[in-house]
């Protein structure tokens, strides 16, 4: 999916240095790949110039312009899809496997093991989702020290995993129902298959669509869900980019520098409706497969 | 009806069940759906047995009842010599690989994500039965017995299947671990007559090759004679007849199997279909009549059976009955005599 | 419409002249050619059979007739005249005057043909509602004299139930009331008692029968069961690929059957008056592919007495005697039929 | 770390006017003549003051001034010649070496409650401030407050060492008096507390936290003919350019700012809307350096001056404040007494020297050179730090992290000294003895316990410093002193200078008296220009056009 | 009945989860006394009064016997006041609560008003040109950060074209329906917008598949028009994940509104639970939580009677 944005844009990286006379500039563009960038570029690496072209509009300056730290924007928004989509696939992927287990097993198990587990999927629920994220985020940063510290995406990936877990739960245990009350299952039974092959060989294939058609528009909803962190302070420390923290941190520019907040936005918007547009696709290749004859 | 009693059981039998009685909870009202009410048979090696009965009277759920899925409330289950109720769960599940089932809904019963390899060879792999290639060659050798080419046919999906297809691939998975006995689950109904002919066929053919013992479910009861041995009729979670099967056909004692025999479609306009019709509606099994189950729609119901439910006993040599007012006269206990009509 | 106006009206003729109708749907995996010029009529107050297997376009043609498809993707042809009105150019809105008003359609699973969350009383007075434009005690008031003639105790109470408070054969009955409700001049019947138990469908053929009578309705009644419409229907349509390969008065049909599928058909069945064990015939093969259908005779490559001529040249519908059409190079009693027979060691009409 | 807070004594000095607004200037109008007393009047203020309104237990920010002001009237307040001068009191006289205050209550002021201010109102006053957290700090010193036994209207306040500068302290929170009866009263019922009661040209009517708090006219008010307002309501919009909106819809009448982007539309000029601007006695915004914690580079002076000259204020300046604001090189703002044309503090940056002193320093200690940098989720302080770490880095610092920690947590951090580099902004205050608390080694507690010196800065010639300003009132003395000050922080680079804020009030035209100028003492002197608060002005003299 | 007992036990539950987790959270937060202390600026600087406050707060008290005192003070409605001494911790919430309900019902109908139509639309012409369209403007909406939405909406209809205040007050309905409505509209629409889209798309696919049931062809065998099928038919029984969402969305909305509450100056429950973290405000914000645990248990205990509205099928537990 990632490479699948970055690629497209690339080709525009090199042409876009056919504008500038300054061949500073070119370089820069391409030593700072952001792709392959291991921190994202900063305005330091400009310093042929007298002084950062700041806060500059992107018809004067790069694809996207760049921010009120002189950092390019198109780079930024590049390196920044790593973390956030990074963000998204890690959070969606832990929530899907722990999600997708107590779904399955509450689903096929029923009874009281189902009961047990939407009583806590409940709790979970109950908790004010921003509460608990702010509460998780902080819990990891609860050193006052002076220690040098930044804050990685792990807490941000716990919190929005334990975000998406009861929702996951409850899809997967609704799909596990229906397969469970399946011929093929009861024939499972018959044969001699103890619970847990049952589970993964026989339910979790049938339920796995449903979870990958979830798991890539759940991932959208993440990528956006850690814009709302980074609106609390609460996303990877700066200057890690991440759509988010980007278009948070050009919110209070909108006026004098739109493009620091709305080139992230569209790219964030363009991604999340392609990453849909592939799970509606996928939901259809799946939902063909299973029909009969 | 609502045959209680064991004046048909016979002592040889490979399986035997007495009294058996399976409940169920309706959803969240604290009532029970009283599926399976005491009903008592046998099947011996060899034999097919032919279960019919409207929808809904718990024919499934004594098919599964059987293989202990789940546990019935109570009763007695003997496969074999064995005593299923009493057993630990592990052995049950050990001693269900002699029982098989094969349901109605070839596809439902099929996992639609697997390939036919897979499904035939998964009994094989959880029972560890020889090396992969014995496996694999013993796949190979029930997809053939069941008329589907291996070679073309393992690596597909069933949903690349017809239904027939379907439903001998779903035979083929219940013979590949060689049970003593297979339950068939209405496996013809969802089929097209073309196709039904087919598995019909296939099934006395396989239960000779395989020297299988058949309990075959089914609603139509054209198809059980076809291929039954003997018949029971089933009503409500009771028994009401059980008889060898061209006896039943030929003079049916019970007013239900009367019933169900002349509801039957005959395809052939020349024939003038039986009048005979039930009356009302299927009663719920959630508050069943008292006495004979049957009582509220049959034609001859007396006081009696409204309150007394009937013993099963003999009419006829094998003929078993749980009526009071058996068609072919004999007013209960009245000694047993010949259908002569 | 009142019953008595489509009573007049009903006296002489065609109800519907279906000519060459087509039903063509456009699938990613190709045309699927459900229904592939189908040529009939059908009279007033005249009940006809649909038979064939699964798959064979018998819910589509009825569906086609009533112009009753998906929007997307289906390419329709041929014409359909009702009451010598062409219905295949109308628009929707007169369409749906027509629909429930004038022709009426049950389906196979009554349980999901009823809306689940809505009273079956509001669902049988909609009809009337909609196209009567009855009051609702107006409508209650006919509602609850078609309850009692589809044979459902306790009417008032049913009004107020869901449809899942009720046995499935109640339900169908509740289709067919719904059905009836503005009097119909023809009921499309699409496997009414596929899903229902044997005592069940015995009661609803009789049910349909008898309306059809008592309202001088005619019936189209789509099944694979040759024994539904044995005891029920004037004339039987046997198709085969989307195509009529044999249409003939019922008894004719079963006495006097040209067609081999027809045959072979028929021959599957089990019979309750043979005995037990009796091997049945069977038909090879699998069913024709409908968007890649075979050449010549869409039955050859499952026909024990088809020949390079089936295979090459479609057969055209012939008459063997009035009235009783069918589509075959060698049909039943034909020398090649006789060959065969003998080389398969059997004599003609099964076993 | 926007303006957090740093207590009412961070009041009042004397500087020139300086008032620039392009459109409409109010001027001094004489209030007896032109004025058209009545109506209502909204203001939006950048905070709430998110604490109770009794005096002692503020955390007094420039918006709860502006509220305070409305019920409360300070003991002094800075006259127009930059000195305190009388004004709920009638006098302050100090005895011979300081160390004694006679503090008069002024006679016949009733408060809004109906009970009479007099001496003992006074000393309960503040007396209260003695267990303060912020305002205790203040007045350590202070060992005894009583009432004069022949005169009730008279309190006495005793201090350890002489203190010459107290008046001052008494122009802020510390010299608001409240209502004694209510304050009993609000001891036990709690409820009470957030409905002052003072002497104040406005009486208390209505308060929601965070949405608004609103005054009415004090019929009775003691410095007649203020205030001209029936109503003034005060309503917390947090974000500037809200404020400035909420301005422009006709939600609010007055709005005060820092932000640049919204002084630079101002300063353009918009129809409909007049301005003007503070400079005087404004905040100077710094980042703060831990400079005493146990292994820290930053107790090397040459790391920390290598961070001054690394950083290019010019272009932070430029960009978070569209360059409105006058660079700093030194803690006290134009026009304030100590204030250097030439500090000794790099004004520009000078990279080379940076990595020169940063290149010494690891010669001595290898080993990697981390910092971390403290700010909040603000995103323009998130922008500042960015730069700073950019400028850090360039420097030779090995690593600078950034950790954003919210708002309450960050007041905290600074107070326990869990820091390293830290982002803040106060230090306005017109005698340089305002800042005691923030910079004597006595509040510089062990890291861990709560202290003011966030910085926990121990140096005895600052400390002796400081002491001498406490004892004098000499001006040419208090002068050199608070300029050595100056120039000691230059050398030391305890504080990475900033800029000096630079405030703007913005309001409908037709809102009139915006300006401190034109409130008089009966006795007839005037306030000084900006309220001695940058940002501020005294509610009393606001009058509207009809 | 037996249900419902057990509901109400699972109710238990969870409330005794939610109080117990909050009530040990405090623990967890570093510097929690400090906080407080300096949350409360006064009165404790020294060592006998930093003991009073905090014994008052049963801060040093083991968990279980804090966790009685708090779960005391909850049910007895003795919340104290905020450390700031600003208002007593019940009119705040109350206050808070008053303004987010208001902002969440709103939000939802407007969401619900556009999305439900849209969505009926988008699935009758499914993958025609307005089902496109739609698609893309829920993403649209999905994926603007409520801020952005809340600046740009801001700037034209305040600034440019002053039809709405910029910072909203709560004006009540019946004091002044019209100010009420002024106040109210863009925090409505911001909260509202994204709702909608994802609500839309919730829908939609439902619709879609009911719209192939056969119920829906009998519906239109029977004449019933186009319409009536889609609202009087189709749309009842489709209506089961919007219904789950939106009810997930009651509790969300309430306590989770900060962005759109903070934008417009509305001093909701989630921005005083956000600004009471901030200051420290701890007692705040573990009623809060509490509250909103609350909320959403009692809304959830609501829509699951609301499922057997919308399926009568459910009442007898057919569905499970
Ligand atoms: N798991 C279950 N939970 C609750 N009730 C059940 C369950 N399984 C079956 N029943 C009920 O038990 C009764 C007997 O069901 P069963 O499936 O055995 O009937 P059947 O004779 O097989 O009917 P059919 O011909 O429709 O397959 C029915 O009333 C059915 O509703
Ligand atoms: N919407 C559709 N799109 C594509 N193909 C379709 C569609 N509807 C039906 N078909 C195909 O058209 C053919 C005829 O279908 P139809 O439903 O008429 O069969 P049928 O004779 O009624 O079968 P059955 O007995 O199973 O009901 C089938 O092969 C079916 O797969
Ligand atoms: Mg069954
Ligand atoms: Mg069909």
């Amino acid at each position: 999916m990632f490479s699948a944005v970055g690629a497209s844009f690339l080709p525009y990286v090199n042409h876009s240095c056919d504008q500038f006379e300054n061949e500073n500039l070119c370089t820069t563009h391409v030593e700072t790949n952001p792709l392959l960038a291991e921190r994202p570029p900063s305005w330091a690496l400009f310093s042929e110039t007298t002084r950062p072209i700041v806060g500059d509009a992107p018809e004067r300056f790069g694809l996207f312009g760049t921010d009120t730290n002189g950092y390019d924007l198109f780079s930024r928004t590049m390196f920044g899809a790593r973390n956030s989509l990074l963000i998204g696939a890690l959070s969606i992927l832990f929530g899907i496997l722990i999600g997708g287990i107590l779904g399955l097993v509450a689903g096929y198990m029923g009874k009281r093991v189902d009961k047990v587990i939407d009583t806590i999927m409940n709790i979970f629920l109950a908790f004010p989702a921003l509460l608990l994220a702010i509460f998780i985020v902080g819990f990891f940063d609860s050193s006052t020290t002076t220690e040098a510290k930044s804050r990685s995406i792990a807490p941000i990936v716990i919190a929005l995993v334990i975000l998406s877990i009861p929702p996951i739960a409850r899809l997967v245990r609704a799909n596990t129902i229906v397969f469970a009350q399946r011929e093929f299952v009861l024939a499972a039974r018959g044969l001699g298959a103890k619970n847990g092959r049952i589970i993964v060989r026989e339910i979790l294939p049938n339920v796995m669509p449903a979870m990958v058609t979830f798991a890539i528009t759940g991932m959208a909803i993440l990528v956006v869900a850690e814009g709302a962190l980074a609106y609390l302070g609460l996303s990877v420390t700066a200057p890690t980019p991440t759509w988010g923290a980007m278009i948070f941190g050009g919110q209070t520019k909108l006026e004098t520098a739109w493009w620091i907040s709305i080139m992230p936005s569209i790219i964030l918007f363009v991604t999340v409706l392609a990453i849909n547009l592939l799970g509606d696709a996928l939901s259809e290749k799946f939902r063909i497969r299973e029909a009969i004859g | 009806m609502a045959g209680t009693g064991h004046a048909h059981l016979r002592g040889d039998a490979l399986l035997s069940v007495r009294d058996l009685v399976v409940e169920f909870p309706v959803g969240r009202t604290g009532l029970k759906v009283n599926a399976v009410s005491g009903i008592s048979f046998d099947a011996q090696k060899g034999e097919t047995l032919g279960v019919v009965g409207e929808s809904g009277c718990g024919k499934s759920t004594t098919g599964r009842a059987i293989m202990q899925i789940p546990r019935p409330k109570s009763g007695e289950v003997t496969f074999d010599g064995q005593d299923l109720m009493q057993a630990d769960t592990e052995t049950i599940r050990r001693l269900r690989t002699n029982i098989q089932m094969i349901f109605q809904d070839p596809i439902s019963s099929l996992n639609p994500r697997r390939s036919v390899r897979d499904i035939v060879l998964e009994p094989l792999n959880i029972w560890k039965v020889g090396t992969k290639e014995e496996r694999l060659a013993r796949v190979n050798k029930v997809l053939e017995d069941v008329g589907i080419d291996p070679a073309v046919a393992a690596d597909r999906r069933p949903y690349q299947f017809s239904g027939g297809q379907c439903q001998r691939i779903s035979i083929a998975r219940a013979l590949v671990l060689e049970p003593k006995m297979i339950i068939c689950d209405e496996p013809v109904s969802a089929l097209d007559v073309s196709v039904q002919a087919q598995v019909l066929n296939l099934l006395e053919d396989l239960k000779r090759d395989y020297s299988l013992t058949l309990m075959f479910i089914a609603h139509d009861l054209a198809v059980v004679k076809n291929i039954s041995d003997r018949v029971a009729v089933m009503y409500l979670g009771k028994m009401c007849e059980i008889a060898p099967s061209d006896d039943l056909y030929r003079a049916p004692a019970h007013h239900y199997t009367n019933v169900l025999l002349s509801s039957i479609p005959v395809a052939d306009p020349t024939v003038t279909v039986a009048t005979q019709r039930v009356q009302g509606e299927p009663p719920s099994p959630v508050l069943p009549p008292a006495g004979c189950r049957f009582n509220p729609r049959c034609p001859a119901a007396t006081d009696r059976c409204r309150t007394e439910e009937p013993e099963i006993r003999e009419v006829a040599p094998n003929h078993f009955v749980a009526c009071h007012h058996p068609i072919h006269g004999g007013e209960a206990p009245v000694s047993v005599r010949s259908t002569g009509s | 419409m009142s019953t008595l106006q489509t009573a007049v009206r009903r006296e002489t003729g065609t109800l519907l002249e279906i000519e060459d109708l087509a039903t063509h749907f456009a699938t990613p995996g190709g045309v699927v050619r459900a229904v592939d010029g189908v040529t009939f009529s059908l009279d007033h107050g005249q009940r006809l059979g649909i038979v064939g297997e699964s798959g064979c376009g018998k819910t589509i043609l009825s569906r086609s007739i009533m112009g009753l498809l998906p929007r997307r993707n289906v390419i329709r042809k041929g014409s359909v005249l009702f009451e010598g009105t062409e219905l295949t150019t109308m628009s929707l809105k007169d369409r749906q005057k027509i629909w429930g008003a004038e022709m009426a359609m049950i389906f196979q699973d009554p349980m999901t043909s009823l809306n689940p969350v809505m009273k079956i009383g509001k669902q049988l007075a909609e009809p009337l509602r909609i196209h009567l434009g009855s009051t609702r005690e107006n409508a209650q008031e006919i509602v609850l004299k078609l309850l009692q003639d589809v044979g459902i105790p306790e009417p008032e109470k049913r009004l107020e139930q869901y449809a899942h408070e009720l046995s499935g054969g109640m339900r169908q009955r509740i289709m067919i009331a719904m059905a009836l409700a503005c009097g119909p001049s023809v009921l499309f019947a699409d496997e009414p008692t596929t899903a229902l138990d044997v005592t069940v469908q015995a009661q609803i053929l009789d049910l349909i029968e008898d309306q059809c009578r008592e309202r001088e309705m005619a019936l189209v009644l789509v099944t694979h069961d040759l024994g539904v419409v044995a005891g029920h229907t004037d004339q039987i349509i046997v198709m085969y690929a989307g195509k009529i390969v044999e249409i003939a008065p019922t008894a004719t049909l079963f006495s006097k059957m040209k067609m081999p599928y027809t045959e072979a058909l028929f021959q599957s069945i089990p019979k309750l008056a043979d005995p037990s064990h009796t091997r049945l015939t069977t038909i090879g093969g699998r069913p024709p592919n409908l968007v890649a259908p075979p050449d010549g005779c869409s039955f050859s490559p499952r026909c024990p007495y088809a020949t390079d001529t089936c295979t090459k040249v479609e057969p055209e519908l012939q008459q063997a005697e009035p009235g009783h059409l069918f589509a075959c190079h060698y049909p039943v009693g034909s020398d090649r039929w006789n060959e065969v027979q003998v080389s398969l060691g059997r004599r003609s009409g099964g076993h | 770390g926007g303006d957090n807070g740093g207590g009412g004594e961070s009041a009042d000095t004397v500087a020139a006017a300086e008032t620039t607004a392009p459109t409409e200037t109010t001027d001094i109008i004489d209030p007896m003549t032109a004025v058209t007393p009545g109506g209502t009047l909204t203001m939006g203020i950048e905070a709430e003051t998110s604490s109770p309104w009794r005096p002692s237990e503020m955390v007094c920010a420039i918006s709860c001034h502006m509220v305070a002001r409305t019920v409360y009237d300070s003991l002094m307040i800075i006259g127009g010649d930059n000195s305190p001068v009388p004004y709920l009191a009638s006098g302050m006289e100090p005895n011979e070496d300081y160390t004694v205050w006679r503090i008069t209550a002024r006679a016949g002021v009733k408060f809004h409650d109906g009970t009479d201010f007099d001496g003992a109102a006074i000393a309960e006053n503040i007396g209260r401030h003695k267990t303060a957290l912020l305002t205790g700090t203040a007045i350590k010193t202070v060992t005894d407050i009583s009432v004069d036994s022949s005169d009730p209207m008279t309190a006495i306040v005793t201090v350890e060492k002489p203190w010459a500068t107290f008046p001052w302290y008494l122009t802020g929170q510390i010299g608001y008096m409240a209502s004694p009866t209510w304050l009993l009263a609000s001891d036990t019922d709690e409820a009470l507390r957030a409905q002052p009661v003072g002497t104040g040209p406005f009486v208390y009517s209505d308060y929601k936290p965070n949405e608004y708090y609103t005054g009415t006219k004090n019929a009775n008010y003691w410095n007649a003919p203020f205030p001209y307002l029936d109503e003034i309501t005060l309503i917390p919009i947090a974000d500037s350019l809200k404020r400035r909106d909420a301005l422009k819809a006709g939600d609010v009448d007055v709005v005060h700012t820092t932000n640049g982007e919204v002084i630079n539309e101002f300063r353009s000029g918009l129809d409909g809307f007049s301005s003007v601007e503070i400079t005087n006695n404004a905040e100077t915004g710094y980042t703060l350096l831990h400079v005493t914690q146990e292994g820290s580079p930053l107790n090397d002076r040459r790391i920390r001056c290598a961070l001054a000259n690394a950083t290019d204020n010019d272009i932070i300046n430029e960009v978070v404040s569209f360059g409105v604001n006058e660079l700093a090189n030194g803690p006290f703002s134009p026009g304030q007494v100590g204030n250097l044309e030439d500090s000794g503090y790099p004004l520009v940056q000078d990279m080379a020297k940076a990595q020169a002193l940063i290149a010494e320093y690891k010669a001595e200690n290898p080993g990697e050179l981390k910092i971390s940098l403290a700010t909040t989720n603000d995103a323009t302080n998130l922008v500042v730090a960015q730069y700073q770490k950019d400028f850090y880095e360039e420097a030779g610092i090995d690593e600078v992290t950034i950790d954003q920690i919210d708002q309450g947590q960050y007041i905290v951090t600074a107070l326990l000294g869990n820091f390293q580099v830290f982002q803040w902004r106060n230090h306005g205050g017109v005698d340089l003895d305002q800042q005691y608390i923030w910079w004597h080694s006595s509040s510089a507690l062990d890291i861990g316990s709560l202290a003011l010196n966030f910085g926990r800065i121990k140096d005895p010639k600052l400390d002796e410093l400081l002491d001498a300003n406490r004892a004098t009132v000499d001006p040419a003395e208090k002068k050199q002193i608070a300029e050595d000050v100056n120039r000691l922080f230059a050398t030391e680079c305890y504080n990475l200078w900033g800029a000096y804020t630079t405030w703007l009030i913005a309001f409908k035209s037709g809102v009139m008296g915006l300006d401190a100028a034109n409130l008089t003492t009966p006795e007839g002197a005037r306030a000084v220009e900006g309220a001695g608060i940058a940002g501020s002005f005294f509610p009393h003299t606001i009058w509207r056009q009809q | 009945m037996r249900y419902f007992l057990r509901k109400l036990l699972q109710l238990v539950i969870v409330v005794f989860a939610v109080t117990f987790t909050v009530s040990l959270a405090l623990g967890a937060i570093p510097y929690a006394e400090e906080r407080i202390i300096a949350a409360k600026g006064s009165g404790a600087i020294n060592e006998e009064e930093k003991n009073k406050l905090l014994d008052s707060l049963n801060l040093r008290e083991p968990t279980l016997v804090q966790y009685g005192y708090f779960v005391g003070d909850l049910v007895t409605l003795d919340w104290g006041v905020t450390l700031n001494g600003n208002q007593p911790i019940s009119t705040s919430i109350s206050d808070g609560l008053g303004i987010s309900l208001r902002l969440m019902i709103y939000g939802q109908l407007v969401a619900l008003l556009i999305a439900i139509p849209a969505a009926v639309f988008a699935a009758y012409r499914s993958g025609g040109l307005f089902d496109r369209f739609s698609t893309t403007v829920s993403f649209g909406f999905i994926s603007t950060p409520n801020y952005v939405l809340a600046t740009i909406l801001g700037l034209l209809f305040t600034v440019r074209w002053k039809l709405f205040p910029a910072i909203s007050t709560d004006v009540g309905f019946f004091e002044a329906p019209w100010d009420h409505f002024r106040n109210f509209f863009l925090p409505t629409i911001v909260l509202a917008l994204p709702l909608a889209g994802a609500y839309m798309r919730l829908l939609r696919s439902d619709l879609v598949n009911t719209l192939q049931s056969d119920f829906i062809t009998t519906a239109r065998a029977k004449g019933v028009s186009t319409p009536r099928i889609l609202f009087g038919h189709a749309l009842r029984p489709s209506l089961f994940s919007l219904v789950t969402a939106a009810a997930v969305n009651v509790g969300a909305l309430v306590g989770g509104s900060v962005v759109v509450e903070t934008a417009f100056n509305l001093n909701g429950l989630g921005r005083r639970t956000v600004l009471g973290i901030f200051a420290s405000e701890f007692r705040l914000v573990q009623i809060t939580v509490v509250i909103l645990a609350l909320v959403y248990v009692i809304t959830n205990f609501l829509v699951d009677i609301l499922y057997g509205f919308l399926d009568p099928r459910v009442r007898v537990g057919r569905l499970g």
